[in-house]
C-alpha cells in the first residue's frame, strides 16, 4: 500500500541480509488505530480555510546564477550520514536535513508566517490543534519516487521506533502528536497534543521519511544506515563517490529538483556543488580561507573581525575579500551563570544578588568582545513579546554587591581581599564551564569579582565533563548556554519547574518536602524550585491563548529576576562573514530570523567573477573594497 | 653449595652449578688452613658458606660446636662477631662513600658496643694495629694505596675480635713488594689475637708460607689436604703435583722440568664423570672415568682423593 | 746489531692533574732469538714502554717526548704512520695484558686472525683461512677450524690469550712483545702459555720482550732482565746478574720479599716499606729513596745516573759501590 | 652528607670546568633566586608607598584596600593608579612600583580593549600583553616559577617512589622483583598523557588552585615514576653483589642498614645524573598538558597556556608565541646543559684513540 | 635464547591484559563518557559556532528507560568487569569494536591513519639515522673540538625544544610570515587532482616543517648515544689490538669500533619502531596531520573509548613487540648476548 514498495524490494535485494519491515509497519499502524487513522477523502471536513503562504515575499535574488562549486570547511567529518540516532546531531546534519530537506512548510525568515514546502496548502482545524495538509503533487524524492501521505505515516512509525536509538525523538513523536489521518495519497491531517499557539509549527515543520528507503529499518538500524544517504526532497544530496571519509564530502544539486521553479525556492540553492574539506582547527579554517582555499569564513569573534582580517587588510582593501555583518533577531542562547541554589550560601538571596552585582559581564562585552555583543537581560531573550517584561540585568556595582554580601554576613575582607563571614567561611565559589573558549571570559569575571570580595574559582572542563557535572548538579555556578532554535515562545518547565529540581519537591500544602532529593540529569541547573512558579509554568504549558502565555511568561520572568539565580551573560546579535568576491549575496539579503549566512542558501558562486578576481590578484588590479552592514534588524 | 641454573621458558631450575660439592674440612683454633685451586673451582663459595654469606644447599657449618648453617637474624648475630672475612679486591670491599673512620666504626655500631668516645678510641687502636696513621680515619678509601686499603679491610675484620677470618685471596691484587707487608701483618695478628684463618689463594708459594695445613680444591671438591710441608714434599694427588710444578721459581739456575697440564678447568655445571680431574690427568686410568674417588687418609693427617693414591 | 734498541725513551701523558712522565730515559736492547724480561711494580711504566715501541700510545694524551726506538736499523718514533702500520703486526707482534678485552667482541676469531694476514701478506682469503687454522693449531687450540667461527666470549681466558698470541705471531714477526701475557690466568694455564711462547721462540728465532711482575717467570724465561721502578730503569743485566748479584736496593728488596717454597713457613718476610711514589709528585733525586733502607741525604739531591757494573750489568743507584 | 667527600669535590670541580653547564647552572640559580623573590620585581603591588608620612610595604603583607590610601574603594588598591593619583596631587605622597608593575592575573585593558598588545616600553608591558590584556612578562615570570617548582617537586616524588620501589626490587629480588617487573611493565605502557587527560577531569574544582595543582602533580607522578625504577633496580642489584655489602653483612648489618647506609648513597650518586633530564621532561610534560588545556587550572600563569594562545594568534600577535617559545626553550636548554654537564662530570668520557 | 624469546612472547598477552584492564577501568571510572557526550550534544549550545542544530524533543527530559537504552547502545549498561571481558572476547576474535565517533570499526579507523604516521615515522627514522650516525662518528673522533662543541650546543638545544612548540614558531615564521610552507595538513586539499610530481612536491612541502619538529629531539638522543659508545669503543683494548695488527686508524674505526657502537642503537631501535606508527599527537595537532597520534588524542577528548582502547592495545602491542624486536636485533649484532 505504500508508494515505495517496488523500490524497496529492489533495494533490499542488493543487500546481503534483506529486510522488509512493511509488515511490521502495517501491524504497528493496525495496533495503534487511534493514532494512525485511515479515512477517505470524502471524510475531509469541508469548511476548512486553506492557506498557502504564497503571498509572502520571495527569498533570494533573481540575479542569482546557478552553477559553480563552493568550497567550505567542516570541523569534523560527519560521524554518520544518518540524520537520526546516535551521533547524528553533528555539524553536517543541517546540510542533510534541517536546512536542505523540504518540510511541509517553512517559517518565512522575516515574517513569522509559513511558506509552503512540500505542501501546496494547509488548514487549521477548528479544535486548533489539527492541521490538514495537501501535498504538492510535484513533490519527489531525489530517487524519483513521489512524496505521498504514506511517507508521513511512516515518519511517525519511524520516529517512534525503538530501533532508531533516539529517545528524544521517541518521546517527542509520542507525546506531541495524537494522530495522523490519511485521506488520500496527497492529503492528510496531523493532530497535536495541545492547541498551543504554535501548534502549526509542530505540524508544518515535519519532514516525511521515505518508506521505500527505510524498509530495512530494524534492530540494526544504527549500523545498517550508518553511511547510507537517504533520498531527499531537498535541493542537495550527497553522492556516494563524494564521501571521502575523514577528509572531504560534497553536496551536489539534485538533477531536475522538483522545486526548482517553486516560489521561495527558485533563487536559492544556487551552487551546483558544495565541497567540504575537513579542517579540525578553527585557526586553520581561517588560514585556508585567507589563502582562497575556502570561499567564506565566519568572523564572529572580535579577534577575527578586528585583528585577523581587519578592514585595512590588503585583500579587503583590494576588494578581493568582502566583509559583511548581518544582524538578526531570534531567540538568544542563554549564555550566563547558572547558580546551583541547592548549594550552601547560594541558597541565600543576598549572596545571589551580590554575585549578580559582582559579575561584570558588561566589561567582558565592552572590552573583550569589543562592544559587539549585547548583554542578555534574562534567560529567555529574543522571544519578542514573551521576553518583553522590561526586566534588565543588573549592572556591575561593587558597592551594591558588598552591601548584599554584608547582609548575608560577609563583612570582613581576608588578607587576600576575599570576604569572610563570622565563621571564617570564604566567599568563594567554583565557576565551571565546558567551553574551553570561554576561559578568558571567566578569568576576567574572576578578576572583577575579586574587587567585590568574591572569589570565583575558574574550572574549565572539557565539554563532556562539564556537562556531566551540571547534569549531576555537582556545580556551584556553571557558565553555559542552552541551545535554542527558532520557536515562538520560551520554555520554562525544563529549567525552572521543581519536577526537574527535586523528587517531590513540595508537600501538598506547598511547603518544602524535608526529604526531597535533588534530581539529576535534568536541565534545571539552578535547582530552582518555587511552588508558585510551578503553578505558573503548568498554566503556561496548558494555555492555548497567546496573550495569556505572554502574561505568564513575563510574570515568571520577573520572579526569576528577583530570584537572581541566573546571571544573564551576553549574546551575539549578528553574524559576520568574510567572503571572497566571487561569493555573491542578494543585494538586500538579510533575514530577521536567520542564524547564519549560509542557512538559506541564497548566495551564489560567480565563476566568471572568480576567474576575474584571480586574474586581478595576479595583475595587482584592485576593486572597490566592500564592508557591508546589513543592519535593518539591529535592535 | 649448589647454585641453581635456570633455563627454559618457565625458568625452572633444571641443573645446578655444583660450585662446592660435598666438602668437609675442619679449621682448628689459631691455625691457618690454606685453600688452593684454580679460578672458579669454588674457593670463594666455600669461604662464603663458612662466613654465612651463602646458606649451603646441604651439609652443616659447625662453629665451635654450634650448627650455624640455618641460623638467621638475631640468632646469627653472636656468631657473626666471631667469623669475619677479608676480600680479594680491597677497593671493592670498602664503601667508597664512607671514611675509613666510619668503616671501622660500623662493626661497633652494628653490635651496639660502647659509646661514641669508645668507638673512636677503638678506631684509632685498630688503625694503629694495622700500621696506619691515626689521621687516616677522616680519609676515604680511594685515597690509599692497594696495600693500605687491604690493611683497612683487615682492621675491620679484626675489630670485633673474631676467632676465624676467612681471607679470600687477600694478596692476589697486591704487588710483590706490598704482598709481603700484608702477609707479615696477617701473621702478626694471628699471633697476637690467636686467630684462625681460612686462607684462600691460588699462589701456592704464598699459601705454603702462611698456612699450617693446606687443602687443594678442584672443581668444587677437595682433592688433597695435608700440612703445608707435606703437601710440597709428598704431593699425592696428580693435580697437586702439576700445580706445584707449574709454579715459576724465581731462580734462574733451577730450570725445572715442568709437567704442563693440558686443557682448561671444566665447567662445574656439567663436571666430567667419575673423577673430575681425569680429562686433564696425566696418570688417569680407566677407573677414573667411571668412579669418583673418595677423599681418604693416606698418611695420618694427609688425605687425598685419587684412585692411584689409595694403594701407594 | 740488536734486533731492537731502545735509547733514552721518554714518554709523557697529559692528564687532568698535569703532565706525567711515565717513562723516563729507558734504554735497553734485545738480540734476535733472545728474551728480555722487564719487571717492576704495577704502574712503573712497563706497558707504556712496550706501547711506546709500537707507538700505540693513547692519543691525544700520550706522546713520546724524546729518545729513539731502533728496529732493524730504522727509528720507529719518526717513521711515517703508513710505514709504521706496515711494521705493526708484521715485524713486531704484540700480546696484551688483558686477554679478556683485547679481542673485538663482535668479530669471529677467524676474522680477527685473518685480518692481520691479509693486511701484511699477499695471500688470498682462502689461503689466509687455511693459514689461520694452522697457526691456531700451533698455539694449541683444539679443533681450530671450529674455533675460527666462534666469538671471543665463547672462549676461556687461556684460549683467548692463545688467540691473541696467534694474532701476534701470524706474520712471523721478528720481535714479539708480550705484556704480562699470563697475569690474568691460572697457574696451570700460565705454565701452558709460557711453555708455548718458549717453543715458538725456539721455532721462529724471534726476539721476545716479556713484561711481567712475577720474578719467577723472569727467572725461568729471560736471558736479560730490566728492572724498572717509577718510570726509570733501576737495574739491568743478564738474568744471573740480577738474581745472583742484585746491585740495586730495590731489586734486592724485591727478591727478598717474595715467599718461596723453601722459606720457613710463617717466618717474617723481609719487606720494602712504604709505597711507590705517584708519578705526579716524585721525590727529587733517586725515586726509590723514600723506601730505601740505605738512603742517605745525597740520594735526595740528584738522580743517580745509570752506571755499568760489569759487562751488561748496569744499575742506577748512587751507593751501589758501598752496598 | 657526601658534600665533603673528595670524590664529590672532584666531580664538582669537573662540573665547573664544563663551562656550558656551569654557566647554565649559575644562570638557573640566579633565576631561581630572582623567581623566589619575584614579588619584588614583577608585581602590581607597590614596593613602597609613602602616604601621609607613613610608609607601607604592601608586597608581602595582606592587601590594602583603596581606603587605606584615601581612595574610595574597599578592594585592593591599584597602585599604578595610586602612583598617578599621588603624582597628580603633587603632595608628599609617593609610590615606588616594581620593575614590572603588573601581576600575572589582572586584565589591564589597553585602549579600552582586552586584546593582545605588542611589547612597548611606554606602558611597561615589556613583552606585550596576551589576549585578555594580561602582562606577558608577568605571566611568563610566574609561569616559569610554577613550572620550575612543579618540576622540582615532581622530580623529588618520582625519585622517592622510583628509588624505593626500584631499590626494593633490586635488593629483595625473587618473587617480589618479578611481580613488580610485571607491574611496572604494565604501568609504564599505559599512555601517560592520555591517562592524565582522562583522569584530569576527576579533579574536584571545589578545591583551591594549589590543591588542584597538587592533585595534577599526583596524577603525573602516578604515571611516571616507573622510569626511575629500571636504573635503580639494576644499580641496586649491581651494588648488592659487591664485596663491601658482603662485608657489611658479615658484620651483621641489617637490611635497612645496608640499604640506607650503603646501597643508597652509592646508587644515588649515579642517579643524580638523571635529575636534570627528569626536570626537563616534567617541564615539557606540564607545558604540553597546559598547551592542550589539561594542565594547571586557569588562570594560573603557565608557559603552555601562553604557547597555546600564541599559536592561536600567530598572525595577529606573534610576540606571544615568540616570548613563550623563547622562555620555554631557554629554560629547557639551560636545564639540559646542566644535565649534560652533570652527566659528563659524573661519568667523564675518556677520549682516546689509537693511531 | 629461543626460550628467552618464547618467554618474552608469552608474557605479552598478560601484560596487554594488564594494560588494557587499567585503561578500561579508568575510562569507566572517569566522568563524562560518550553517553554524556551524546546528551550534551543534543542540548548544550556549541560555544564555537554559537548555535546548535535543531533536534526534535531537544531540551525535554528523557525517561530512565530511554536513558538505559542509550546506555545499552554505548555499552555502559553492564558492570565494568563484565564489559571488559566482553571486550577482550571480541578482541580475541579480531574485532576491536566500533568507534562511537566515526561509526566505523575501530580497526578501519586505525588502519586509515597508519599510512600518515608511517610516512612520518619512516622518514624521521631514516633521516635520523642518516644524519646522526655520521654526526656521532665525527663528534666522537673530534671530541672537544669546535665542531663537537658547536654541534653539541645545537643538538642539546634541539633536545630541549619541545617539538610542538618549535612547530608553532616554525608555522609563525615560515608559513604565516614568509608563506613558504603550508599551514599544516598532510597534503593539500586538491592533492588528488595533482600529477605525480605535483603530489611529491606537495607532500614534501607539507612535511618539511613537521619533520623538522619530529627530528630535533631525536637527533640528540641518537647522536649522543652513538658518540658516547663510540668513544668508549675507541678507547677499548681491542682497538689497540687492531692497530697493533697494523690496521689503519680509519679502518679500525669503521671495521671495529662502529659495529660495537651500533649495538646500543639497536637497543633503542625497537622503541623507534613504535614511533613509526604512533607519532606525536602534539606535533600532529599543531600541523593538523591526521595520523595515529591525533586520532588517539581526539579519541580521548571525544570519549571515543573503543578507539582509545584500540589505540592503547595496538600501541602497547607494538611497543612490547618492538622491545622484543630490539632484543632480537641486539642478539643479532652482539654475539655476546645470550639472554637468560
Ligand atoms: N652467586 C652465584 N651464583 C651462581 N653461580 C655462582 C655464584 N657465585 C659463584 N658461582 C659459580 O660457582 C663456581 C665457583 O665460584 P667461586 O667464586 O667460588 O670460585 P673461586 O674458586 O673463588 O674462583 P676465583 O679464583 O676466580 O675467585 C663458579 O663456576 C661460579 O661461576
Ligand atoms: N693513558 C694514560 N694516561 C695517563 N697516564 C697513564 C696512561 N697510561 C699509563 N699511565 C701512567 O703511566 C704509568 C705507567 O703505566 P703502565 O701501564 O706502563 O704500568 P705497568 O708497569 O704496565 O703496570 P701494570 O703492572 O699494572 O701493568 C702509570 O703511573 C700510569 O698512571
Ligand atoms: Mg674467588
Ligand atoms: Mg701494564
Amino acid at each position: 500500500a505504500c508508494g515505495g514498495d517496488d523500490a524497496g524490494t529492489t533495494e533490499s535485494a542488493a543487500v546481503t541480509e534483506a529486510l522488509d519491515n512493511s509488515a511490521e509497519v502495517q501491524a504497528y499502524y493496525a495496533a495503534n488505530p487511534d493514532f494512525f487513522i485511515f479515512k477517505s477523502i470524502a471524510d475531509l471536513p469541508a469548511d476548512l480555510t486553506w492557506e498557502s503562504g504564497a503571498e509572502l515575499p520571495e527569498m533570494g535574488s533573481p540575479e542569482a546564477r546557478k552553477g559553480g562549486t563552493e568550497y567550505r570547511a567542516l570541523q569534523d567529518f560527519p560521524r554518520t550520514l544518518r540524520t537520526i540516532g546516535p551521533d547524528s546531531n553533528g555539524g553536517f546534519r543541517p546540510l542533510l536535513l534541517d536546512d536542505v530537506e523540504m518540510r511541509i512548510g517553512f517559517r518565512h525568515q522575516d515574517a513569522f508566517d509559513f511558506i509552503p514546502g512540500l505542501a501546496s496548502e494547509w488548514a487549521r482545524g477548528e479544535d486548533g490543534k489539527t492541521f490538514y495538509i495537501r501535498l504538492d503533487p510535484r513533490g519527489r524524492w531525489s530517487d524519483g519516487e513521489p512524496v505521498t501521505t504514506d511517507d508521513f505515516l511512516f515518519m511517525f512509525w519511524f520516529h517512534r521506533s525503538p530501533y532508531i536509538t533516539a529517545p528524544w525523538y521517541n518521546n517527542y513523536y509520542s507525546t506531541m502528536y495524537t494522530n495522523i489521518t490519511r485521506y488520500d495519497d496527497l492529503t492528510f491531517s496531523v493532530t497535536t497534543a495541545a492547541a498551543k499557539p504554535d501548534a502549526d509549527s509542530k505540524v508544518l515543520e515535519l519532514t516525511p521519511k521515505p518508506q521505500h528507503f527505510y524498509s530495512e529499518v530494524g534492530e540494526d538500524f544504527v549500523d545498517r544506515y550508518q553511511w547510507r544517504v537517504a533520498p531527499t526532497t531537498g535541493a542537495y544530496t550527497v553522492r556516494e563517490q563524494d564521501i571521502k571519509k575523514g577528509r572531504s564530502i560534497a553536496l551536489t544539486r539534485v538533477k531536475d529538483w522538483w522545486a526548482n521553479d517553486k516560489k521561495h525556492f527558485r533563487y536559492r540553492f544556487n551552487a551546483d556543488r558544495i565541497h567540504f574539506t575537513v579542517i579540525r582547527d578553527t585557526e586553520k579554517i581561517f588560514e585556508a580561507f585567507r589563502r582562497g582555499d575556502l570561499d567564506q569564513s565566519g568572523l564572529n569573534l572580535a579577534e577575527y573581525w578586528y585583528d585577523k582580517l581587519p578592514d585595512d587588510a590588503a585583500d579587503v582593501q583590494a576588494g578581493y575579500i568582502h566583509k559583511s555583518v548581518f544582524y538578526n533577531q531570534r531567540p538568544r542562547p542563554n549564555m550566563g551563570l547558572w547558580m546551583n541554589t541547592a548549594r550552601p550560601l547560594l541558597d541565600n538571596l543576598d549572596v545571589r544578588l551580590g554575585i549578580q552585582y559582582a559579575t561584570n559581564f558588561q566589561l567582558v562585552i565592552d572590552k573583550f568582545f569589543r562592544g559587539d555583543y549585547n548583554r542578555l537581560q534574562s534567560a529567555q531573550d529574543g522571544f519578542g513579546e514573551f521576553s518583553a517584561s522590561g526586566i534588565r540585568s543588573r549592572e556591575y556595582d561593587v558597592d551594591k554587591a558588598l552591601a548584599h554580601f554584608a547582609r548575608a554576613g560577609f563583612t570582613e575582607r581576608g588578607a587576600d581581599g576575599i570576604l569572610v563571614n563570622a565563621d571564617g567561611q570564604r566567599l568563594a565559589f567554583t565557576v565551571s564551564t565546558g567551553y574551553q573558549t570561554m576561559k578568558d571570559v571567566l578569568t576576567i569575571l574572576k578578576e572583577e569579582a575579586a574587587r567585590a570580595g568574591l572569589e570565583f574559582r575558574v574550572e574549565v572542563l572539557d565539554g563532556t565533563a562539564g556537562w556531566k557535572k551540571v547534569q549531576e548538579k555537582q556545580h556551584d555556578i556553571h557558565f553555559a548556554g542552552f541551545g535554542v532554535f527558532l520557536e515562538m515562545y520560551p520554555r520554562f518547565w525544563e529549567h525552572f519547574h521543581s519536577d526537574n529540581a527535586y523528587d517531590d519537591a513540595f508537600l501538598d500544602d506547598g511547603s518544602i518536602n524535608p526529604e526531597r532529593k535533588i534530581k539529576t540529569q535534568t536541565n534545571n541547573l539552578e535547582t530552582f524550585a518555587v511552588f508558585e512558579v510551578d503553578a505558573l509554568i503548568e498554566r503556561y504549558r496548558a494555555s492555548a491563548d497567546t496573550e495569556e502565555m505572554i502574561a505568564i511568561a513575563n510574570q515568571i520572568g520577573n520572579i526569576l529576576h528577583d530570584h537572581a539565580s541566573y546571571v544573564p551573560g551576553f549574546y551575539q546579535p549578528f553574524y559576520r562573514v568574510g567572503s571572497w568576491r566571487w561569493i555573491r549575496y542578494p543585494e538586500f539579503f538579510n533575514h530577521k530570523h536567520s542564524r547564519s549566512s549560509g542557512q538559506l542558501f541564497v548566495h551564489w558562486v560567480d565563476e566568471e567573477m572568480k576567474q576575474e578576481t584571480l586574474d586581478a590578484m595576479k595583475d595587482g588590479k584592485t576593486f572597490e573594497p566592500q564592508i557591508r552592514y546589513y543592519d535593518q534588524w539591529k535592535e | 653449595m649448589h647454585f641453581p641454573v635456570k633455563e627454559g621458558i618457565l625458568l625452572r631450575a633444571s641443573k645446578s652449578n655444583r660450585a662446592v660439592d660435598d666438602v668437609s674440612l675442619t679449621i682448628r683454633p689459631g691455625e691457618t688452613l690454606g685453600l688452593v685451586g684454580e679460578s672458579g673451582c669454588g674457593k670463594s663459595t666455600l669461604g662464603r658458606c663458612i662466613s654465612r654469606l651463602y646458606t649451603p644447599t646441604g651439609g652443616k657449618v659447625l662453629f665451635e660446636g654450634t650448627d650455624i648453617t640455618h641460623l638467621r637474624g638475631k640468632a646469627l648475630m653472636p656468631h657473626r662477631r666471631h667469623i669475619q672475612m677479608i676480600f680479594q679486591d680491597p677497593m671493592e670491599s670498602l664503601n667508597a662513600r664512607h671514611t675509613v673512620g666510619e668503616i671501622l666504626e660500623e662493626p661497633f655500631i652494628i653490635h651496639k658496643l660502647g659509646d661514641k668516645a669508645f668507638r673512636s678510641q677503638r678506631v684509632r687502636g685498630l688503625l694503629d694495629t694495622v700500621g696506619l696513621p691515626a689521621r687516616s680515619a677522616t680519609r676515604y678509601p680511594f685515597e690509599f694505596s692497594g696495600g693500605q686499603r687491604q690493611r683497612i679491610g683487615i682492621a675491620r675484620a679484626i675489630a670485633l675480635n673474631p676467632r676465624l677470618i676467612v681471607c679470600d685471596e687477600p694478596v692476589s691484587a697486591l704487588d710483590v713488594s706490598i704482598q709481603s707487608q700484608v702477609l707479615n701483618l696477617l701473621n702478626d695478628l694471628q699471633q697476637e689475637f690467636k686467630l684462625a684463618y681460612l686462607f684462600i689463594a691460588h699462589d701456592l708459594a704464598v699459601v705454603k708460607h702462611i698456612s699450617d695445613r693446606v687443602a687443594i680444591m678442584y672443581l668444587g671438591k677437595i682433592v688433597e689436604t695435608a700440612d703445608a710441608e707435606t703437601i710440597y714434599r709428598q704431593p699425592r694427588h696428580p693435580y697437586t703435583r702439576s700445580l706445584i710444578s707449574a709454579i715459576p721459581v724465581p731462580d734462574p739456575h733451577r730450570k725445572v722440568q715442568r709437567q704442563v697440564l693440558e686443557g682448561d678447568v671444566p665447567s662445574p655445571i656439567d663436571p666430567p664423570s667419575g673423577c673430575a680431574f681425569h680429562p686433564r690427568c696425566p696418570e688417569a686410568i680407566a677407573r677414573c672415568k667411571v668412579e669418583a674417588p673418595e677423599l681418604i687418609a693416606v698418611d695420618g693427617d694427609h688425605q687425598s682423593a685419587c684412585h692411584l693414591s689409595e694403594c701407594p | 746489531m740488536p734486533q731492537l734498541e731502545v735509547d733514552s725513551l721518554v714518554t709523557e701523558f697529559d692528564t687532568d692533574e698535569g703532565r706525567v712522565r711515565a717513562v723516563d730515559g729507558v734504554s735497553f736492547s734485545v738480540e734476535a732469538g733472545e728474551t728480555l724480561g722487564i719487571v717492576g711494580e704495577s704502574g712503573c711504566g712497563k706497558s707504556v714502554t712496550a706501547h711506546s715501541i709500537m707507538r700505540l700510545l693513547p692519543q691525544p694524551m700520550g706522546k713520546i717526548v724524546s729518545g729513539a726506538v731502533r728496529f732493524a736499523g730504522r727509528d720507529l718514533t719518526t717513521l711515517p704512520i703508513a710505514e709504521m702500520e706496515k711494521v705493526r703486526g708484521n715485524d713486531i707482534g704484540m700480546v696484551f695484558q688483558e686477554p679478556m678485552t683485547a679481542l673485538n667482541p663482535v668479530q669471529t676469531i677467524g676474522k680477527q686472525l685473518t685480518e692481520v694476514m691479509l693486511l701484511h701478506r699477499d695471500i688470498s682469503a682462502d689461503q689466509a683461512i687455511r693459514d689461520a687454522v694452522e697457526i691456531l693449531a700451533r698455539v694449541g687450540i683444539p679443533s681450530p677450524d671450529v674455533r675460527m667461527g666462534e666469538y671471543p666470549h665463547q672462549l676461556s681466558g687461556g684460549m683467548r690469550q692463545r688467540v691473541v698470541i696467534a694474532i701476534a705471531l701470524a706474520c712471523e714477526p721478528a720481535l714479539l712483545i708480550a705484556d704480562e701475557p699470563t697475569t690474568a690466568l691460572d697457574v696451570t694455564i700460565q705454565a701452558q702459555i709460557l711453555e708455548l711462547i718458549r717453543e715458538l721462540q725456539a721455532d721462529m728465532g724471534m726476539a721476545v720482550i716479556l713484561i711481567t711482575h712475577d720474578l719467577g717467570v723472569i727467572a725461568e724465561t729471560s736471558n736479560n732482565v730490566v728492572v724498572m721502578y717509577a718510570g726509570r730503569v733501576a737495574e739491568q743485566g743478564s738474568v744471573y746478574d740480577i738474581f745472583d748479584r742484585p746491585a740495586h736496593p730495590y731489586t734486592q728488596g724485591l727478591l727478598a720479599s717474595i715467599p718461596r717454597l723453601e722459606t720457613e713457613p710463617k717466618s717474617r718476610l723481609s719487606i720494602i716499606e712504604g709505597m711507590v711514589p705517584s708519578l705526579q709528585d716524585l721525590p727529587s733525586g733517586c725515586r726509590f729513596q723514600n723506601r730505601c733502607t740505605h738512603a742517605i741525604a745525597a740520594c735526595g739531591e740528584q738522580a743517580p745516573a745509570i752506571e755499568t757494573i760489569a759487562d751488561q750489568h748496569r744499575v742506577s743507584c748512587g751507593r751501589w759501590r758501598e752496598l | 652528607m657526601f658534600s665533603f667527600n673528595p670524590q664529590t669535590l672532584k666531580k664538582l670541580r669537573r662540573f665547573r670546568q664544563i663551562k656550558r653547564g656551569y654557566y647554565s647552572f649559575l644562570f638557573l640559580s640566579v633565576l631561581l633566586l630572582v623567581l623566589a623573590f619575584g614579588e619584588l620585581l614583577v608585581n602590581s603591588r607597590a614596593l613602597l608607598v609613602s602616604y601621609e608620612g607613613e610608609l607601607f610595604f604592601p608586597t608581602y603583607t595582606a592587601f590594602h584596600p583603596g581606603t587605606d590610601f584615601g581612595l574610595d574603594y574597599s578592594y585592593e588598591t591599584n597602585y599604578r593608579e595610586l602612583k598617578a593619583h599621588f603624582a597628580a596631587q603633587g603632595g608628599n605622597n609617593w609610590v615606588i612600583m616594581p620593575l614590572v608593575p603588573y601581576n600575572a592575573y589582572e586584565n589591564n585593558a589597553q585602549g579600552g580593549m582586552f586584546k593582545p598588545v605588542p611589547p612597548s616600553l611606554d606602558n611597561q608591558h615589556y613583552l606585550g600583553t596576551d589576549t585578555t590584556s594580561r602582562d606577558i612578562l608577568a605571566r611568563l615570570f610566574y609561569g616559569t616559577r610554577i613550572a620550575l617548582v612543579f618540576a622540582l617537586v615532581f622530580t623529588a616524588w618520582v625519585y622517592l617512589i622510583g628509588i624505593s620501589v626500584g631499590c626494593a626490587m633490586g635488593y629483595f629480588g625473587g618473587v617480589f622483583d618479578l611481580f613488580f617487573q610485571r607491574v611496572i611493565e604494565i604501568w609504564s605502557n599505559i599512555p601517560f598523557l592520555y591517562m592524565v587527560i582522562i583522569v584530569f577531569s576527576v579533579i574536584p574544582s571545589s578545591l583551591a588552585i594549589p590543591s588542584r595543582i597538587g592533585i595534577l602533580l599526583f596524577i603525573m607522578v602516578l604515571f611516571s615514576w616507573t622510569g626511575m625504577t629500571y636504573n635503580m633496580r639494576t644499580e641496586t642489584y649491581k651494588e648488592k653483589s659487591r664485596d663491601y655489602i658482603a662485608a657489611a653483612r658479615i658484620l651483621g648489618a641489617s637490611d635497612t642498614r645496608i640499604v640506607f647506609r650503603h646501597i643508597l648513597p652509592n646508587v644515588l650518586a649515579t642517579l643524580v645524573t638523571f635529575m636534570p633530564f627528569v626536570v626537563v621532561s616534567a617541564i615539557s610534560a606540564i607545558t604540553a598538558l597546559d598547551f592542550l588545556g589539561f594542565g594547571l587550572p586557569p588562570p594560573t600563569p603557565s608557559l603552555g597556556e601562553l604557547l597555546k594562545q600564541g599559536t592561536a594568534n600567530l598572525r595577529t600577535a606573534p610576540w606571544i608565541v615568540s616570548a613563550a617559545f623563547t622562555t620555554l626553550v631557554v629554560l629547557l636548554t639551560v636545564v639540559t646543559f646542566i644535565g649534560e654537564a652533570v652527566r659528563e662530570s659524573f661519568d667523564p668520557k675518556k677520549f682516546t684513540v689509537y693511531r | 635464547m629461543r626460550d628467552y624469546f618464547l618467554r618474552r612472547l608469552l608474557l605479552v598477552p598478560p601484560t596487554l591484559l594488564g594494560i588494557t584492564i587499567i585503561v578500561f577501568a579508568i575510562t569507566r571510572l572517569v566522568p563524562g563518557g560518550p553517553l554524556e557526550r551524546a546528551i550534551m550534544e543534543a542540548q548544550q549550545m556549541d560555544a564555537a559556532t554559537g548555535m546548535s542544530s535543531q533536534a526534535a524533543g531537544q531540551g525535554m527530559a528523557i525517561s530512565e528507560a530511554q536513558l538505559d537504552k542509550l546506555k545499552a547502545y554505548y555499552g555502559f549498561d553492564k558492570p565494568v568487569l563484565q564489559s571488559y571481558v566482553e571486550w577482550v572476547g571480541k578482541v580475541a576474535s579480531g574485532d576491536l569494536g566500533t568507534s562511537y565517533r566515526y561509526n566505523e570499526p575501530v580497526w578501519d579507523v586505525i588502519v586509515d591513519r597508519f599510512p600518515v604516521s608511517l610516512y612520518y615515522g619512516l622518514v624521521t627514522l631514516v633521516l635520523t639515522y642518516v644524519v646522526c650516525i655520521p654526526l656521532g662518528v665525527v663528534k666522537a673522533i673530534k671530541h672537544r673540538t669546535a665542531v663537537d662543541n658547536a654541534t653539541s650546543v645545537l643538538i642539546f638545544i634541539g633536545y630541549a625544544i619541545p617539538g610542538y612548540a618549535l612547530g608553532s614558531l616554525l608555522l609563525l615564521y615560515f608559513s604565516v610570515r614568509l608563506d613558504w610552507f603550508p599551514m599544516g595538513g598532510f597534503v593539500s586539499y586538491d592533492f588528488a587532482d595533482k600529477d605525480l610530481g605535483g603530489k611529491a612536491l606537495d607532500l614534501l612541502q607539507h612535511s618539511i616543517l613537521p619533520l623538522t619538529c619530529y627530528m630535533v629531539g631525536a637527533f640528540a638522543l641518537v647522536t649522543m648515544l652513538l658518540k658516547n659508545h663510540l668513544m668508549d669503543n675507541l678507547a677499548a683494548d681491542y682497538m689497540r689490538t687492531a692497530v697493533a695488527k697494523g690496521v689503519s686508524f680509519r679502518r679500525s674505526v669503521t671495521r671495529h669500533a662502529m659495529r660495537n657502537s651500533l649495538i646500543p642503537i639497536a637497543t633503542t631501535f625497537g622503541q623507534n619502531i613504535t614511533l613509526l606508527v604512533s607519532g606525536s599527537f602534539l606535533i600532529e595537532t599543531i600541523f593538523d596531520i591526521d595520523g595515529f597520534g591525533l586520532l588517539a588524542l581526539t579519541a580521548v577528548l571525544d570519549r571515543d573509548y573503543p578507539v582509545v582502547m584500540g589505540v592503547v592495545l595496538i600501541s602497547s602491542l607494538l611497543l612490547l613487540v618492538g622491545n622484543i624486536l630490539s632484543d632480537v636485533l641486539v642478539a643479532l649484532v652482539d654475539p655476546r648476548i645470550r639472554f637468560n
